[in-house]
């Protein structure tokens, strides 16, 4: 596999690229999820949005959620890219492509793979609304981690 | 020499995205005690800790040549 | 809405046409679902696939999920193609696009697209081994419809 | 007369994809019966009937000028 499966980048996604990544003459489902910029989040609109990441480790991290897929859904490819900087309103900022066998594994992967992208990647968005702007915070609404930092799943997890 | 790198509120807070301690062999509670202490960061609470790019506990001590990074809630996707 | 959203075509399926059609600015997630011929089955090996299809039926049922999706989930917009003809391994036969303010319905709405293509669309594939040929059946191991049709669900099911 | 369209392993049977049917006012489950009386197709017990593109029920009336499809078990996706 020549090309990155897990990328952060500064400039649009290409979503051609990123199934490219995944197909397989063993694949009979792609599952992809585009996370674009949405304009309006619960009666506040949104004018722009800026991220930042924690690069290398964020490239890491989602390598980590990579393998822990291929640890729960054996047979499966999957690649994300995260794009970092000032993203506009329908810009994607976020794509994850699942290759796998059966259609069940390429789902339930792929929405794996945005829960923990959400937990454990560090990357930061800031919005910019009308009216201002925020650092926004985590958005799970979790508990405080106990022992202060998230859980990371291992194999011996499964 | 601890090289600490901020992001997000704590970057615009401190005014600079990374910070030179000299400090080591602390845990990373007292660490982040320390930090806040000293550069009034707000929400340390919720913020966790990686020592070379490895989410740590807060138990875990800081060595002298370690990179630490700082990581508010994170909010990608 | 100028383009159709259902569709059965007999030349390749373009993902960038679909992720188009459903595209919006309050879209936060847009989910596909790329079916592609498969090499192996239970040990079959596929040369390659024929699909047929009673195509003003096909196109009517598609839109009749798009409309339980509509009541089930609001504020998706859902698109699919359907490829019919001959097709080697690899070759996309559908393309389902949902998007949707929030990733979870995203998600929900386009697994429950393809079940229902399996169910209810008019479609047949006619697979194509190394030593032989068979039009597939029911690959949902549906016990036979006891009243002659099977369940069209309608805005009073919900 | 009624215009009935074949599909899948049923137009190989039939070695055509329509059929025309001289018959009126029969019950979709005795229009099916018929059929295979008269054509010997198989797995007949397993396809659904259409009657102008909307799925019927066993007991639902074929009038003249109704097309007419046999749907065996699908398998699109």
């Amino acid at each position: 596999m020549k090309e990155e499966l897990f990328e952060i980048v500064d400039h649009p996604i290409q979503l051609e690229n990123l199934i490219k990544k995944v197909e397989s003459r063993n694949a009979g489902a792609i599952t992809t999820f585009i996370g674009t910029v949405r304009e309006w989040t619960k009666g506040k609109r949104t004018v722009y949005l800026e991220y930042q990441a924690y690069k290398p480790m964020a490239v890491k991290m989602l390598a980590t959620i990579g393998e822990e897929i291929q640890s729960k859904w054996p047979n499966t490819i999957v690649a994300i890219t995260h794009r970092i900087g000032h993203l506009d309103i329908s810009d994607v900022a976020v794509i994850i492509a699942v290759s796998s066998p059966h259609r069940k594994a390429a789902y339930e992967a792929n929405e794996y793979a945005i829960e923990r992208i959400k937990q454990i990647v560090p990357i930061w968005k800031k919005e910019h609304w009308e009216d201002g702007e925020t650092w926004l915070g985590d958005q799970l609404e979790n508990v405080p981690y106990h022992d202060g930092k998230p859980h990371i799943k291992d194999e011996k997890d499964d | 020499m601890i090289n600490v790198l901020l992001f997000a509120h704590l970057q615009e807070e401190a005014g600079q995205d990374r910070l030179e301690i000299d400090e080591e062999g602390m845990r990373v509670d007292e660490f982040k005690q320390m930090l806040e202490d000293r550069y009034k960061f707000t929400q340390l609470d919720q913020v966790m800790v990686a020592i070379n790019e490895e989410f740590a506990f807060n138990n875990d001590l800081i060595n002298s040549g370690d990179t630490v990074a700082l990581i508010p809630p994170v909010s990608g996707g």
